[in-house]
């Protein structure tokens, strides 16, 4: 059923781009940072907010999802976020779900708990029928950006200064520091660019996931689930860990629809009970 | 005011100067080692106050068998996270199965409450054992979407199969028999508030126990350095089972303990937030210490109750607020360097 | 000594204990004095979820009770009329122990609220124990009256609703059904009800989807529709859920390939009926009200709704205004008594409400209504559910067949 | 009687590769009875992996282990422990929230067979609070017994890293630089611990500290990129000019 697995696919791309960003914080920062979804949803909605208060085309306010939450991103972290690095993981986790309970119950206060609608320019909405398949027109634009996304991060990391730093930075921030890598701006940078792709993602995605303050909540686990399923120390992990994720999820609705979800679980932990620290891991992760 | 509530090494009279070793011949080791396991005046007042608070406070029955419940069930994870060092997101999973047994049990076995609150803890504990070889590997990152992981299965398992569980719909029809001495469950719930505190403390006391004992001790021990332990001839892995079999069962005690005096269990004994309130209940009381979760219990149920009674629809707002600024003040409780949250040195 | 107590500094230890105890003690303060001025004012004890996935449910209700009591004054009997709202979260048990507080300590003449059938239907026991009349402003299992004999429903049952559409589409031929539902007692409900009087005229539903009550993506769900080939797809999930699902069937192409949606008023909730675009345009749904119904009375109460709050009334809202309504004239018959009493003289009430004509029914204690079918158009600028036939008096045939 | 002649620790043809460096090669070593064994080589040598394969942490690529002649290449870490194969760490490996009472306590309790009771409190039991207290004098840490490990003095837990393996009773004791780290004005306490070590045990050192070698052990195996070098005693190993070529011509301490 190529539907099926092309839904899939759109769906674990849409899931990379929003857990990406946390991979990549994770490996390098060794943050467990739960409140990513937080700005997933402030893309979503900076993306709503735009259409609605400013009528601004679909198309143009992706960009800007990207950057408001980028922004935030590098404010909370400097201002909330560095003091953290030092501590403990339990203490990041409830520091971070602390965050997350106030960003829910702040945009519930100023939005309202109703869901949120984006309206898709028209050559968006639809489909395509090639003769068995069918595809979202919709969908396939999200395969088509987030894939774009993936290769620009993967050259990013692979070509340029900044990926090489930050992969020493990865490896032992001590030694890059050593280096004369300023390791606080690479974490900054990393940390703005990680939330402006939850963002991005949460406004792609407000569509297809549909977007309400209880956004960062209801997708805090499949997020944690690309993470820890994919490892933190590559672009290549998270991502075949968000198709596999997708697809499992989408063929496990369709055939098994009461137990879908279940299938999700128990094949995370069934992965990671044969690769504890992740699919795709350098030796010697945490 | 401070010296006698501040227990033996601290009075200079408990440590020899320095140097004076050999001087010091004749140290009386049990009862150094006693002063560890010796009761302390505020832990007294503490008992004394959950015993007074029932006779105190008859109408806030109810709120004080949740609290009561919570507690235990906090308890029940501490032992496994402030003493072996077990981080699990999933702790629900036992909570819920406890509290399915104790339900199912009375609804089709047998209605007296002492028998299900131990099938129940039987089951819970069963599960423990199935489920712990999952936390014996991988990092904390790991640990915590496995444990979560067992929680969500259990939870879309209870879904599934609603012909057993009511599903959605909680489980009706439930009918607990009166406690031993004839013993009904009121409507005011002063009975169920007995019960739950009778439970609470006796794991309390068994708690304490366990955690002053060798047993208790590897655990920590363990808990800061694997390595050494297993130098020292521990068998780490039986230990992280086995303690987190008991936990399980306390778990599960709790759960048995909500499904009896509510007369109902529902999909929710399983749901996420079960795990996550009862972390942030350990973490408000102060993890590796067994009166942490009580106190956090207390403090997390009244909390709740104050800002939701002012704002219904907000007080998470004010939840988080509080642990955000918790974390980034910190607490010397907190600060304790956890050897076992950091990379191998 | 040295375990975890002696390195944490004693003094906030102490603090902490102190300060737990201290906490108390106003509660200490409040039981006496709870039970010292339950004489004079009548308490309404309201359990809403005001947080959590099912917030707009506890909204809606409030403003409609809120409004109910500003427009018809608050005193009963030279009484005053005091709801205490509580947030249930929408997790059963708490909702339990809301309804067991407002019993014993606050003595409430009557429960109201539950947002959902399984909040309603772990309640129901402490009403029965404690002879306490429960008015469901909002969940609709047709089987939650029969948890209690002290329960009256002011807002509908699935089943009810549900054969609107399912008398509607045989005749208007639309023969191949597909159902997806929520999987939890009210789409259980639905999906039976619909197969029942669908086919029993000549409909065939050919396949049956239940989706769990909370999933991010529809899509696949809608894939399984596509794939059986039928005429249509009949809908149940709760109000919220429908938007997401209405635009995924368009996404999918389903009404291209000529699929008409049916559903029960859920799927088209005039809270956000306005949100969903066009794709909502032209879906039939069988319901008990829509805030273009059009009377008087509905006019009067639309307009009220919205001048107070900056949202639309839905059927949650109806549901809390006429329950309030009933319990109201209830107190008014019995002088602000409540229990058995209280019951009595909720049954067999007849009034006009915004939906139109309702009715208790004394045997049941369900609520008799007439059913609309309604078509999502645009007027002035607006999508509104717009009613164009009409079932009069349907009962919950979900009773009907067991009595 | 035979314990004299048979070997108490003995490998054959032990190998460990890591991918493709390899660490350990065809080590064969016999230990026996009461002997004092210095284990020495440049760093990188591969010391600690051999220490760390005997009791168990790595295992072997290839190679036997065997402890009083039974085959314990397979045997779990805790086990060999239980059979009186003890070591001692080169970075201390302490239990920073207990204290030195605890501690030993607890190795005391785990060697008498009482480290799994929960029933009773800790040192409850007069054999073990006998020997913890035998054992905090003899190691100096009496004055520091209530202070968390965390906050002791270096010297004083490198006293505790050596107690809490004597506490195991050894048969066989591997101490893998006891002296490291240590500044000199507290080495005389470890020197002192070491000398009164009983008799019967056998000591596997392994040790950069030539004085310490030199004055401790009776015999010297070298070993050099993870091959056994030289073995011999003392004096041989002293006066070897290969050893001083490769070992003590690039200087030490």
């Amino acid at each position: 059923m190529l539907t099926l697995l092309f839904d899939g696919i759109a769906y674990g791309m849409l899931l990379f781009v929003l857990a990406v960003g946390l991979a990549v914080t994770m490996g390098l920062m060794n943050f467990i940072n739960l409140a990513h979804g937080a700005f997933a949803m402030a893309g979503g909605y900076a993306t709503v907010l735009l259409m609605q208060h400013f009528d601004l085309p679909f198309l143009a306010t992706l960009p800007l999802a990207f950057l408001i939450t980028a922004a935030a991103g590098a404010l909370m972290e400097r201002t909330l976020y560095r003091p953290m690095y030092a501590k403990p993981h339990l203490d990041q986790v409830l520091f971070s779900i602390g965050l997350v309970f106030m960003a829910v119950a702040a945009v519930d206060y100023l939005l309202g708990s109703q869901q949120q609608f984006v309206k898709l320019p028209a050559f968006l909405q639809g489909r395509l029928d090639f003769e068995a398949v069918g595809i979202g027109k919709y969908r396939l634009f999200i395969v088509v950006v987030c894939a774009l996304l993936a290769l620009a991060l993967q050259w990013v990391l692979a070509r340029t200064r900044f990926g090489s730093r930050l992969r020493a930075a990865v490896d032992d921030p001590r030694v890059a520091s050593g280096l004369g890598i300023n390791v606080n701006r690479v974490f900054l940078l990393t940390f703005a660019v990680g939330s402006g792709l939850a963002g991005l993602g949460g406004a792609l995605g407000a569509e297809v996931l549909g977007l309400d303050p209880t956004f960062p909540l209801k997708f805090m686990i499949y997020f944690l689930i690309v993470v820890a399923v994919g490892g933190t120390s590559s672009v290549t992990g998270p991502l075949v860990a968000a198709l596999l994720l997708g697809i499992a999820d989408v063929a496990g609705k369709y055939y098994a629809p009461k137990i879908g979800a279940f299938i999700v679980y128990a094949l995370m932990i069934a992965i990671l009970l044969w690769r504890p620290q992740g699919l795709f891991v350098r030796k010697g992760a945490r | 005011m401070s010296t006698p509530l501040r227990p033996g090494a601290a009075t200079p009279a408990a440590v020899p100067p320095a140097g004076a070793a050999d001087r010091s011949a004749g140290i009386d080791v049990r009862q150094a080692l006693r002063r560890d396991a010796r009761w302390r005046w505020w832990e007294i007042a503490l008992l004394a106050a959950l015993a007074a608070s029932w006779f105190g406070l008859p109408g806030h029955a109810l709120l004080g068998n949740e609290i009561a419940i919570l507690a235990l069930f906090a308890l029940s994870l501490d032992l496994i996270l402030g003493y072996a060092g077990i981080v699990s997101l999933g702790h629900a999973a036992f909570f819920g199965v406890g509290a399915y047994g104790a339900a199912l049990f009375a609804k089709h076995v047998l209605p007296d409450p002492l028998v299900g609150l131990v099938v129940a803890m039987a089951a819970a504990a069963l599960l423990g054992l199935l489920t712990s070889p999952l936390i014996l590997r991988g990092t904390d990152l790991t640990r915590l979407m496995v444990t979560l992981g067992v929680a969500a299965v259990l939870y879309e398992l209870a879904n599934r199969f609603d012909q057993i569980t009511g599903g959605a719909d909680g489980l009706q029809g439930v009918v607990i028999g009166p406690l031993p001495g004839g013993l009904e469950f009121d409507l005011a719930g002063r009975v169920a508030w007995g019960y739950s505190l009778a439970v609470l403390v006796l794991a309390l006391l068994l708690c304490r126990r366990l955690v002053h004992s060798p047993f208790g001790t590897g655990l920590q021990a363990l808990r800061d350095n694997r390595l050494r332990a297993s130098a020292l001839g521990l068998n780490v892995n039986a230990r992280l089972v086995a303690v987190y079999a008991i936990a399980a069962a306390l778990a599960g005690a709790a759960g048995a303990l909500l499904a009896q005096t509510t007369g109902f269990a529902s999909l929710d004994v399983l749901d996420f937030h079960r795990s996550a309130d009862v972390m942030l209940v350990v973490v408000i009381g102060g993890a590796g210490w067994l009166w942490g979760g009580v106190l956090g219990a207390i403090a997390f149920k009244l909390l709740h109750d104050l800002i939701a009674s002012w704002t219904p629809q907000y007080w998470t707002f004010w939840l988080g607020l509080f642990l955000v600024v918790l974390m980034l003040v910190g607490r010397e409780r907190l600060l304790r360097p956890w050897t076992w949250w950091r990379r191998a040195p | 000594m040295s375990t975890f107590q002696d390195r944490r500094a004693p003094a906030r230890r102490r603090l902490l204990a102190a300060a737990t105890l201290l906490s108390a003690l106003p509660l200490l303060g409040a039981a006496p004095a709870a039970l010292a001025q339950q004489s004079d004012p009548i308490k309404i004890g309201l359990i809403l979820p005001m947080t959590g996935p099912f917030a707009s449910t506890g909204r809606q209700i409030d403003a409609a009770v809120k409004l109910y009591l500003a427009q018809h004054g608050d005193t009963v009997a030279g009484r005053k009329v005091q709801v205490l709202l509580k947030d249930d979260a929408s997790v059963a048990d708490t909702t339990r122990r809301l309804a067991q507080e407002l019993v014993v300590n606050d003595k409430v003449a009557v429960l109201a609220g539950f947002g959902l059938t399984p909040l309603a239907l772990a309640t129901a026991p402490i009403s029965t124990q404690s002879k306490t009349p429960m008015v469901v402003m909002a969940a609709a299992t047709s089987s939650i009256t029969q948890a209690s004999p002290y329960v009256v429903r002011s807002s509908m049952t699935l089943p009810q609703v549900t054969i609107g559409v399912a008398e509607w589409a045989p005749k208007n031929g639309i023969k191949k059904v597909v159902t997806l539902v929520s999987d939890y007692g009210p789409g259980i409900d639905a999906e039976k009800a619909f197969k029942e009087r669908f086919e029993l005229n000549g409909g065939k539903v050919v396949e049956q989807v239940r989706v769990p009550l909370r999933n991010p993506d529809f899509a696949p769900f809608l894939q399984r529709v596509r794939d059986a080939g039928a005429e249509a797809l009949f809908v149940f999930v709760p109000s919220g859920v429908g938007a997401a699902l209405m635009k995924q069937f368009a996404e999918r192409g389903l009404d291209k390939a000529g699929i008409r949606l049916l559903g029960t008023g859920d799927v088209t909730d005039d809270d956000i009926l306005n949100d969903m675009g066009d794709v909502a345009l032209g879906v039939v749904t069988s319901f008990h009200y829509s805030a273009a119904h059009k009377s008087a009375a509905n006019q009067q109460f639309v307009d009220a709704f919205q001048k107070a709050n900056k949202f639309r009334p839905n059927f949650m809202a109806v549901g809390g205004y006429d329950g309030m309504r009933l319990i109201m004239e209830g107190l008014k018959a019995t002088k602000g008594a409540g229990g058995v009493a209280l019951l009595d003289a909720m049954k067999g009430q007849t009034f006009e409400s915004p939906r139109g004509p309702v009715f208790i029914d004394a045997q049941t204690r369900d609520i008799v209504q007439d059913v609309y079918i309604r078509k999502v158009e645009r007027q002035n600028g607006q999508l509104w559910n717009v009613e164009f036939e009409t079932l009069k008096g349907v009962k919950d045939p979900g009773k009907a067949g067991m009595k | 009687m035979n314990a004299v002649t048979q070997p108490l620790l003995e490998t054959r043809g032990l190998v460990r590769r890591f991918g493709g460096l390899v660490a350990t090669s065809d080590v064969s070593l016999t230990v026996m009875p009461g002997a004092r064994h210095a284990l020495i080589g440049p760093n990188g040598a591969g010391k600690t992996t051999l220490i760390n394969l005997l009791t168990g942490v790595l295992e072997p690529t290839q190679g036997q282990i065997l402890l009083k002649g039974d085959d314990i290449t397979a045997l779990a870490a805790h086990r060999r422990v239980g059979r009186g194969l003890v070591r001692t760490f080169q970075i201390n490996q302490l239990f920073n929230q207990l204290t030195p009472l605890q501690s030993l306590a607890l190795a005391v309790s785990q060697r008498r067979g009482q480290g799994a009771r929960w029933w009773q409190p800790l040192g409850r039991d007069a054999a073990v609070a006998r020997r913890v207290e035998e054992l905090l004098h003899e190691y100096r840490l009496a004055d520091v017994m209530h202070q968390r490990t965390a906050q002791l003095p270096y010297g004083k837990r490198r006293l505790l890293e050596i107690a809490l393996a004597i506490a195991g009773e050894p048969r066989v004791l591997l101490l893998d630089e006891p002296a490291a780290g240590v500044p000199e004005g507290e080495r005389q306490e470890i020197f002192d611990s070491l000398a009164r070590l009983p008799a019967d045990v056998a000591v596997l050192l392994i040790e950069h500290d030539m004085d310490l070698v030199f004055n401790f052990a009776t015999r010297v195996t070298v070993l050099v990129s993870g091959a056994v070098y030289a073995e011999g005693g003392v004096d041989e190993i002293a006066n070897d000019p290969r050893v001083k070529a490769v070992y003590l011509g690039q200087g030490h301490g």
